[in-house]
């Protein structure tokens, strides 16, 4: 993972770990900052703060050459496998200088090189396509795993049961990771549905399914290795991961559908802050050491931020690109038809 | 009550709430319409007032809601459903176009499907290519479906309240871009003809048919063009089914020009149909073709340079106007 | 139900429910007739014989004012319900004399005067519409119960799980029945899916869900009534009933995919035999008795036969009807805006 | 292989068999294309041939299976997916419209989706609302998605051939009432430039565009005609997208009249972006308006009376020529 670091810190698995979800929350209150600040393309930002284990968790039981599709909600999944903050905060302000050269923003980061098959507007619409993935693997060989992240909302979209149903009946490599934050939007997930049980329905299925506590980022991380193990031997999973959404749906959102309390008790739902209480208690790192680290972060975060402000918008001349392959001709742009229309005679 | 000043929203949320408190049988179902008041705030608080069991709260399950909203439909509700974007409209076309649009016909005439489907649409918020998309072209073209898409407030309020009355499934699609705008409307004055095209604008020398947002555009563009001495007629079509052709064969076979302006992809949409159409009813009056002002044939940018010029503008509007020959260069 | 008959018979349920399954089955047989006989409306015609147990089991567990949905090969549910042969297969014939007037045919069939939402050649497409149905149930108190009917294909799709998910949720009187006939087309239910114990997807989704062997019509009625009860009383449920698709998919479907063996041994699952050899062994009818009873449905269907090639296709004039209500505009014709176009001088 | 005779169907399934034999990443995937052989009985028994691994069986799960094909298309397959009805589209437009279509534009170019979904449509055996439909207007409508309709034994082969080399993805619509339709094909011919019409048929006194099966429709009126002493050139367009307008544009100019015949529903359809496009390039060689000849705006019919009649027929496009006053009754 792309992190560039100079002071010698603990060899553990733990403290990786650490980085990475701390990594991922700066990256993610910068992308706040960026809005604050004018700078976003638009207000649809999510934030996966609070659900940092999530993505270092399973991102680390991940191997190159896997690949995933994220939700809206995807910057940290992302961040876990590999991308570079510039040019996801570079995308997020829509800027020629992102992933996808401003075209795409927050909700559709995409980076073939990584893996990254796309993150989705459309919730749940990403799913199927890590059955495809799955098919190309068993057809192809190559021995990858194709991984879903999801959120608790896209249990209410039936392309999900139509995808781990194929996952299943084929034995795919396909791993359904849902990030449960107890939220869509304003409704709770037991607004949403009679049974929050969530991995029960993937057993139905077929596929073998459970439910990790999302505070510890070990546990997630060991369920994520067993299952992807058995996911690349042919045995798909589905992998319910408990959290808790800090913040609103979107940056405007203030969440006045939650009482105080209950935030403040969500919140103790910390994966990160969980993460250093027990490296500094365990004596696997100090508080200056791990203040260092979280310093160097901020640092990367805010070159990140300077990087996606001096990038400059896409030009006009790519707005007709893309469309369809490089060499087919581009659609006639509408001013161009009418210019040939009225210039007939 | 008399004319009020007031919100594009909040007249929605005002046809909404009348026809809840007039009839028991109307219920809002969709995500977030309840608790959150609607992602863009139209039905704000209403689950207070009428309560949960008519203000229904749904999960994620777009092609259910529109499915379910049939059901109902046919067992005695009223029901208004809600697509947060017309963008999701893909996922439900199954059980608009198959079942809410043909129930009728295929039934030989037993029953209606008597439902409102209320979505958004248009660019304008940097949502990119999933949630900024102008849908209409997909609705209008499939039988059994009528299909409202107020530009104004007074619109918004009085077009919602017929949608509501009519004996067949409408999809009512908002403008992302309108909700803020300030407009006049009178409840309870009589409202204009459902299916009947407003003459926003009267001028001699080219008719300009529009609706939704871009009838701002429109009017924005001929103010301009009318400080060049070009007069062009402004149409709002309120609705595309019913299509009033009435009120636009008269003013365009006075012009001799055309121009049609949607905020839809132009191949294959609703604009080659107004063009199509107008060539049709006014072919032996038209001194040069309908020009088509429409979308790009291109997925919606979150950039926001190229998603403000991936639809037409009122500067497009008024340059191609120009090149007609009409106006400044002129 | 509207037969009639005129002898004397044994007052027992298990009588009824025989009488009501040799109807649906040699209705189904007439259709075969028809078809054979070049007067159906194409041979999209799909046959319950060997769910007749689905059918009537259920249709009898369900009171006036119910309503409900089918899917494609809902002849018998609809008869069972209550339809009329004559305009059933006079609809099937395409005939202005059928159920809708010749436009909706075998798959579109629907009568709101008996509850039928309608037919659905769309595999799952009616399902939703019973959630609504079951929502205008509880918001206009009327105590009706929405029961859908679909195949086990239709669980493949995601619009099941939608519809499942909303009537748990929303504790609505809704029965889905899912008439388990071991096929979709030529898909056996073990290559469509990992795990063919379908009722445990419902479970998971909070219903309360059970399988039961479509052989038995009394079993299939006991399950059904406690069921209907329950959902009557706000606990939706999910009823799969196991039996065998006798027959090709459609009439020209000769399932080349089933080996003869195979086949031989479905149709051991014969519910009216079964229903027929229990009368007779435990002396609640003669074979007598039942032959009669046979006899006079065999000339109900053939009534039903004589009154749909007796029928005559619907009037030109009935196209462009029904598009829209009563009193609204008809579509314009094309040939008729032909005209109008090129009359303009 | 020379010049064979060979069916509509056959000539599919020999378009995908020597695909997938030169190229083992092309797969199959749909309902019943394996052990059944397709609906329509295209890919009959190859899976024999390519094995489970290739020919795949699928759950009845249009939108899934349409998703699984964009993932298996952006990861090194060629995927051939199938919807067994093109009426089916409705619950797929989500996957394909959003996804497939927009992946490599939203993404920057990263990658695309080289996957084709075939299917079919029309009327024509008397099947229904829900199995009988055109629905291409909703993919030609859709920037990002091509689309080719095969009118003939040799473009059902080389069309489909070339749909399978395509970047990005190609929805191929089939028509029903083709399938046992024989004709020439000679698969090693080199095919006509993918994207470009043929013109089947000249004629100096009226171009017919039309396309699928429509295209026969055409040419059988043309020939009725021709007795009543009317020459009408026919031209297939084979791909609305790309649509070819260099080829008909001189055709239209010289003959000064154009006819449309296209099998969907009229309002905001093919028909529509045709007449507009037509009107827009010939505008001043036009003696009358472009004529549209398109699906009734209602749903289909399983009477076999009202089906018939709900689509154009060759009667229909006679009697519209003739109503020119060109032919008989001039
Ligand atoms: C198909 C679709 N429906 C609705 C939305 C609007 N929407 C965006 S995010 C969201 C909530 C999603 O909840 P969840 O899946 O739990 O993800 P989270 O936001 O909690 O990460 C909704 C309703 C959408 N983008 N796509
Ligand atoms: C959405 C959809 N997909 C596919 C089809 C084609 N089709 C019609 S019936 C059928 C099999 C359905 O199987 P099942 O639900 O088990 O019902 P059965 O025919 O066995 O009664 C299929 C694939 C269809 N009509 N609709
Ligand atoms: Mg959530
Ligand atoms: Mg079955």
């Amino acid at each position: 993972m792309a992190t560039s670091m100079t002071a010698p810190r603990p060899n553990t698995r733990l403290y990786d770990f650490y980085r990475e979800m701390r990594r991922v929350r700066t990256f993610e209150e910068r992308v706040g900052e960026l809005f604050v600040r004018g700078q976003s393309a638009g207000s649809m930002l999510h934030l996966s703060i609070g659900e940092e284990s999530a993505a270092v968790g399973v991102g680390a039981a991940m191997q190159a050459g896997d690949t995933f599709t994220t939700h809206h909600r995807g910057h940290g999944i992302f961040l876990a496998r590999g991308a570079e903050p510039d040019r996801m905060m570079a995308e997020i302000a829509g800027k020629e200088s992102g992933y996808c050269g401003g075209k795409g923003g927050s909700m559709h980061i995409a980076d073939m090189s990584l893996g990254h098959l796309g993150a989705n507007a459309i919730v749940g619409g990403g799913i199927p396509a890590v059955v495809g993935a799955g098919l190309s693997a068993r057809n192809l060989g190559t021995g990858t795993v194709s991984v879903a992240f999801f959120g608790d909302g896209a249990t209410g979209q039936g392309i999900l049961y139509e995808s781990l149903n194929m996952a299943a009946l084929w034995q795919l490599p396909c791993l359904f990771v849902c990030i449960n934050n107890q939220y869509g939007m304003g409704t709770r997930i037991d607004r949403a549905t009679a049974n929050p049980n969530l991995h029960e329905r993937a057993a139905a299925f077929g596929l073998s399914a459970r439910t990790v506590d999302g505070l510890s980022v070990e546990d997630v991380a060991d369920a994520a290795e067993e299952m992807i193990a058995d996911a690349r031997a042919g045995r798909p999973g589905f992998l319910a991961i408990d959290c808790y959404r800090f913040f609103g749906h979107a940056r405007k959102d203030k969440s006045p559908y939650r009482a105080d309390g209950e935030e403040a008790a969500g919140r103790q739902k910390d994966p990160v802050s969980a993460a250093r209480t027990k490296l500094i208690v365990s004596g696997l790192a100090s508080v200056e050491a791990l203040d260092a680290l979280d310093k160097e972060i901020d640092a990367e975060m805010d070159g990140a931020i300077d990087f996606a402000v001096a990038g400059t918008e896409p030009p006009m001349a790519a707005m007709f690109r893309d469309v369809y392959a490089p060499g087919e001709p581009e659609p006639e742009p509408v001013s161009a038809r009418l210019s040939r229309v009225l210039a007939r005679d | 009550m008399a004319t009020i000043e007031t919100t594009y929203r909040d007249a929605l949320r005002l046809a909404l709430t009348e026809a809840m408190r007039e009839d028991d049988s109307v219920i809002l179902i969709g995500e977030e319409v309840g608790v959150y008041g609607g992602a863009y705030g139209v039905t704000k608080a209403m689950i207070e007032e009428f309560g949960a069991h008519r203000v229904i709260d749904t999960p994620i399950s777009e092609p259910a809601i529109v499915g379910a909203a049939v059901g109902a439909a046919m067992t005695g509700l009223r029901p208004v459903a809600e697509l947060m974007y017309v963008d999701f409209v893909g996922m439900t076309m199954d059980q608009l176009a198959n079942q809410a649009a043909k129930i009728r016909y295929m039934f030989g005439g037993q029953i209606g499907v008597p439902m409102v489907l209320r979505t958004q649409g248009g660019t304008g918020r940097s949502a990119g290519a999933q949630h900024s998309q102008s849908l209409e072209g997909y609705v209008m073209h499939t039988p059994g479906l009528r299909l409202a898409m107020p530009a104004t407030v007074a619109d918004a309020y009085h077009l919602l309240r017929q949608a509501m009355r009519q004996p067949d499934p409408v999809v009512f699609i908002e403008h992302k871009g309108l909700y803020t705008m300030k407009g006049e409307v009178d409840p309870d004055a009589p409202p204009a003809e459902w299916g009947r095209a407003a003459v926003l604008r009267e001028g001699a020398d080219l008719v300009i048919v529009s609706y939704s947002r871009q009838v701002h555009y429109a009017l924005a563009a001929a103010e301009r063009l009318a400080s060049e001495g070009v007069e062009a007629a402004v149409v709002d079509l309120r609705t595309l089914n019913p299509l009033d052709f009435d009120t636009i064969r008269p003013m365009v076979e006075a012009a001799g020009r055309a121009m049609v302006v949607s905020e839809g992809v132009m191949t294959s949409g609703v604009a080659a149909e107004l063009a199509a159409r107008i060539t049709e009813e006014c072919f032996d009056f038209l001194e040069d073709p309908v020009l088509r002002v429409a979308g790009e044939d291109i997925p919606i940018s979150v950039s926001p340079l190229l998603e403000t010029n991936s639809v037409p503008t009122p500067d497009l509007i008024v340059d191609t106007v120009r090149k007609i020959g009409l106006g400044a260069a002129a």
